[in-house]
């Protein structure tokens, strides 16, 4: 099928299906895009694709944009399933009810979260300690998982656990789609510096998994990991921002806009602050540019690798920036602190950037810390040697942890 | 400056530091930070009574202790050290040092022995909305009303402002500034706790309607404003240091004791560097504060000077190890169930609170007259 | 912006890469650095007639290449790869625009085809001490002589002054900026050469008495000018970011092959860390440069505020790339032997030229109207 | 001996013998205060001290400014042997011939230097490759030695080389006092960054040194190289400047005087990285007074470890600003950059400045990189653990060098 013909088809979808029901209601939607090899159509017919070039799921994007005025995006509405799980899925699990699993992804109709990171696992990712232990058919789990969003609402996880301790730390680890509703699940949220819980915690108390619903073979769990965080990467390298877009454009919304007195002096000091975040706001975005550029043709180059960790501390940076325009008008939280659920977001840049200064603490930190983006950057772009190992070609118990 | 403490300084801090470690543990501290009235009145009448550091720096004829700065800087390192949510900083250093240094002799009697013993807690009122920490933009006038005055408008960011009982008003007769007392159920105040930032540390937008007002000093006050602001700018540096402390102590231990890669982080180059960084800050602010703390106690003239320094090198640094505590500590860092984020939003707000380091340095210079040709 | 690069930018490339490989390799930018002229005239004619580099942005009606900013970014970029000692910036770039946007036509007809061959070398004597990098700063006036003009005062930091044999002066008329010619043998010129900071590119300065000079423009220049600078900012900042790739590679092999505790120093974290920031701050001047070369060909009216940025942000990356390369070098990196304090020399200078990073983001600040109400 | 007993027959000394007498004029007096027991008043009777307790050495300096117009500091008679070379001589050295070596090395006849750093031997100083090997009564070194301040006209070098390759690093190491007239000795200025040559790279082709030049014993090295390393940092732990004095004090001088014309914006944000550097500066001596005050009441605190690192950021910081605040006229070099032995100076402001940001440049690399300095701070002061060893228990010359 080429191009046009893909177009064709996403309008005759677009005719057929009404793409503006909201909630629940686009489930139809989503459901047909999906039987009609749209919902990714690089994935094979019958399992929401249609067997071509992953690129060219960008011309159904376009149209669908271009055709539906509250066409939901596809990560919205399943971010990890669709964003990380789908490839999973696709790639490692069994043939039976692969079809059904990957449509309910898709419609949004069953949730998925993701269980890697535990409480003494972080950046030591392949460190985790929950067990799964072998009993008849089934995999009885015990351990804690953190840091994982949606998985008070999600039918399923992703899941690595260690299978076996006796070998060294990424050796011993396999991978599970776990029901979220099993017995031995217990989810609590996770609040955060601002008093919300965009996490939560997942406590596994004698957890039966089948082993039917392990995703590739008993110890392959790390190269399964991998394979997902890839797919986060892909996920999350999407497109740019549109130039003066972004946090900078609030910051400079504000320092038009807030009232204050300063000295000649402050005013210069925020002033080249703020040209100064400019140009790594506008820089980096380029550099994206330029890594999409790249990408297109193939070219692997530097410019790719850079972005998480610039983009991690510019945002900080802005955010910061963004309290100091404020100036004493910071000293007042009028969001508060009540612990609850979910993401505060405020249309009125003075709030939003009180509450995103607190929240951008953690850019950091989720999704690698800016260390570990700095040694990947180190050892895997420039090729600098790693470090002395000590938790390499050792038993996984013999490893010391915190 | 010879940075001499004695013996009666050791013996202090250590008191004052047993006395916090229990009544101040994170425990207390996040169950006041929840209270609608931010701290603990029972605490607070054993500060001034077993302590006696709630009058620290009242004079002696009102009932005071009658000590100095360097005590003071002690008894405030402590207090930053375990985030002691007490109205401290705005009662007993802010509204106490404008009391001594400006108002009339009756109101000294009247008011400074009820804040030595606890039994009244002040605020000085002087912040207004567009240049809250610059005596010289205060525009709010008092209007003569038969023996008194009338004050009408707004004061903000006022500490501990919706507690306190007296209330101290900085408002501007004939164009120079005087202080005006208000009573706490004075007709036309109103008052309004302002959600903080920092919610260790109250503040609150005070509203005036022709509110009747006495005024109790004469002539104009700037420079004895200048001097108590320079006061509660030198604690407030000291608290900044021991929370920068505390701080350090915290990570320190957790980068022994947390294991990645089968070592403890603290093993990793990065983040060991990290930890020598801010152990160089932490000195630093060390000496910045006892620094302005013994200028204050004997070498006046230096005070103004010591003071911004303090105020804006303890500022960057505190700010600076917060941040990094949370780096170092990775997602538990982020998470409400540990204290990094109430350090983090202590050094924040402290750091906005009477003028950033840029505005300190700003004053600092042209105190020292740089480039002035 | 699409960062498209053809294959012909590619070939441009390879080829400049290597002719300066072997022509302007370390010992010969030593050699060069050392001598009186400060450039290799040979070098310099095969830069033209083999390469067509030097009349690379001169019009084709005028003996030229006629290309534009992309191409002249990627010569500039290999050119400070290897510190090239020529008079390229002044004659090539900023002299060449120069006429190319303001000369009358027969000063272009006369002038440009002689600086594309490399029979002559140009200079713009523009600068004054006080504020030189800002045209509207210029203060020397000429003076009317029957039917041309006569200069007097002194003009500094001139590029390549001192060799230079077609002297183009900027001075106002009637209030105006306007361009007079100087022979270089005119009565009442001396140059001197100043001791450079950085001995990989020469300055002078150029003393006139009544020297006699010929005006070569009309109207007042004032945008004429800055557009030509602009595009010498441009060509600088490309010569930086190719300083700045090239440390950042020596850097990385030194790390790799030094050995100290049993291990190569590109091991140790903080080494990494420091290696992956000077990663990012590469491609961040490369995105800079190539979209304001990209802008200058495709995207005229951003072009201002894309020179400031790469001029900006290149001063800054490669000045702290070269002096993380002296630290990483440790007391190698210190030495007269190693290259690293040349192109530290050439970073500090370069940041200098034209304006510092601060400066360019004031006017960048200005040009985007930031914080104007 | 008490306080002003020393005080009088310190006055006694000045009085008996001119003080005031310069270069090789000043031998007598200084000779005759080591005889005396005044050199080092710590030290035993006959070796140029009374054996009392180390402090009180300030006595005898206090006096001697007070008494003598041209008093040379004892640390620029000959720095390397007064403030690193004394103390080995005293502890190791053998007793015969050690009166003489010492008052000579007082009184500046003979100069010394210190031969520890290797081409490859840098931060690692104990991976040093200098080979000695035992020929009769005699070692014979080969080797390459660098970063030797004085050695050109030194009479003595304190050495280190490898006499066992086949123990680990630290216990394969001996430690010499080389004669540099000895026949094979060769040394070359080592040209710098500014041009000049402060120091020297020393050659050694089968070099001989006696047996009785040892100090401490064979494979005692790196113990007594340590011992060394102390000395120097209690010599340059010396007294603190004075408020707003050296390197700040230019800073200030020329953001006053020279003429430029800055924008109001340059000009508010030099005045505040000139503040910022202000208190930096003042912060860092008021550490040292702080350190001084500990140490004077035998308490160790972490005040003392700071500013080493701590001096050389700032001082770099300073020069750094210096030149921006020269703005353009830093593009002129007017010292230029011949090759020359010895050390810049100029009492021009402008042109110290313009020399000394070259020059400081090395702040953070000699005497400690800060690199290091900061993994002693973590390790030592603030006890953080050590990173995993290769070069640890290992002969050393199994240890991979470049």
């Amino acid at each position: 099928m080429n191009e046009s013909e893909l177009r064709e088809r996403t309008r005759a979808l677009l005719k057929e299906v009404n793409p503006d029901a909201k909630g629940d209601q686009r489930i139809p939607f989503r459901g047909a895009q999906f039987d009609r090899g749209l919902a990714w159509v690089s994935f094979p017919e019958g399992l929401g694709g249609l067997g071509l070039a992953p690129k060219l799921q960008t011309v159904v994007q376009d149209e669908l944009h271009k055709g539906a005025k509250t066409y939901y995006e596809d990560m919205l509405v399943n971010p990890i399933g669709i964003g990380m799980g789908a490839a999973v899925v696709l790639a490692y699990g069994r043939e039976e009810g692969k079809r059904e699993l990957l449509r309910r992804m898709f419609t949004g109709e069953e949730i998925w979260c993701q269980l890697f990171s535990e409480p003494s696992a972080g950046s030591d990712l392949a460190g985790l300690a929950t067990r799964a232990v072998r009993d008849g058919d089934d995999w009885v789990l015990n351990g804690q998982k953190t840091w994982t969003t949606l998985a008070h609402i999600s039918k399923w996880g992703l899941l690595v656990a260690r299978t076996n301790p006796d070998l060294p730390k990424h050796d011993g680890l396999s991978y599970f789609m776990l029901d979220m509703q099993a017995p031995g699940v217990e989810v609590r949220p996770l609040y955060q510096i601002t008093g919300e819980a965009e996490f939560n915690e997942v406590f596994l108390n004698d957890v039966r998994i089948p082993q039917k619903h392990m995703l590739g073979e008993e110890g392959q769990g790390w190269k399964v990991a991998i394979a997902t965080l890839m797919n986060e990467r892909v996920a999350l390298g999407g497109g740019a921002s549109k130039k003066g877009g972004g946090p900078i454009a609030v910051l400079l919304e504000l320092f038009e806009n807030v009232e204050a007195k300063r000295s000649p002096a402050e005013e210069a000091l925020l002033r080249d602050r703020i040209a100064k975040l400019y140009i790594e706001a506008e820089l980096l975005r380029l550099t994206g540019i330029r890594a999409k550029a790249a990408r297109d043709s193939n070219v692997v180059g530097p410019e790719g690798s850079v972005g998480k960790v610039a983009q991690a501390e510019i945002g900080k940076a802005i955010w910061e920036c963004c309290a100091d325009v404020l100036g004493p008008d910071a000293l007042v939280y009028e969001h508060g602190y009540e612990l609850r659920q979910g993401s505060t977001s405020s249309p009125n840049s003075r709030l939003h950037a009180k509450y995103t200064l607190l929240r951008s603490r953690a850019y950091s930190i989720e999704g690698g810390t800016s260390e570990i983006m700095r040694n990947i950057l180190g050892e895997r772009v420039l090729g600098l040697p790693g470090e002395p190992r000590v938790d390499k070609d050792v038993p996984w118990k013999e490893i010391r942890r915190s | 400056m010879l940075f001499e403490f004695s013996d009666e300084h050791g013996e202090l801090r250590r008191t004052v530091r047993d006395f916090f470690e229990k009544e101040s543990d994170e425990n207390r501290v996040r169950e006041l930070m929840s209270s609608e009235q931010g701290f603990d009145p029972t605490c607070w009448g054993r500060m001034a009574e077993e302590l006696g550091i709630v009058g620290l720096i009242v004079s002696e004829e009102h009932g005071g202790a009658g000590l100095g700065m360097v005590e003071l800087a002690i008894v405030a390192e402590e207090m930053g050290r375990v985030l002691l949510c007490a109205p401290y900083l705005s009662s007993a250093v802010l509204a106490t040092s404008v009391l001594e240094f400006a108002a009339d002799e009756a109101a000294q009697k009247e008011i400074l022995p009820k804040l030595a013993s606890g039994e009244a807690i002040a605020t000085l009122a002087f912040s207004e909305a567009a240049n809250p920490w610059d005596f010289s933009a205060i525009a709010m006038t008092a209007e003569p009303k038969g023996d008194a005055f009338q004050l009408s408008g707004e004061k903000t960011y006022v500490l501990d402002g919706q507690i306190a009982n007296e209330i101290i008003v900085v408002a501007r007769v004939d164009g120079s500034l005087a202080l005006f007392r208000v009573a706490d159920d004075a007709s036309g105040l109103s008052r309004e706790a302002l959600p903080p930032f920092d919610p260790t540390r109250r503040i609150a937008a005070l509203r005036f309607k022709n509110t009747p007002a006495s005024r109790i000093s004469s002539g104009d006050l700037c420079c004895q404003l200048e001097c108590a602001l320079d006061r509660a700018i030198i604690a407030l540096a000291a608290e900044q240091l021991g929370g920068a402390q505390r701080v350090l102590e915290t990570t320190i231990d957790f980068a022994k004791t947390r294991f990645q890669f089968g070592r403890p982080i603290g093993s990793f180059q990065v983040i060991k560097h990290g930890c020598a960084d801010m152990l160089v800050e932490v000195e630093f602010a060390r000496s910045a504060v006892y620094n302005a703390a013994f200028s204050g106690d004997e070498d006046p003239q230096s005070v103004a000077v010591a003071a911004q320094m303090a105020k804006s090198y303890c500022s960057d640094a505190y700010l600076d190890i917060a941040n990094r505590s949370i780096q170092i500590h990775g997602g538990m860092g982020f998470t409400w169930e540990h204290s990094a984020h109430l350090y983090y939003k202590r050094a924040k707000a402290s750091e906005i609170l009477f003028g950033t380091a840029s505005y300190h340095r700003e004053r600092m210079a042209a105190l020292l007259g740089f480039g002035a040709r």
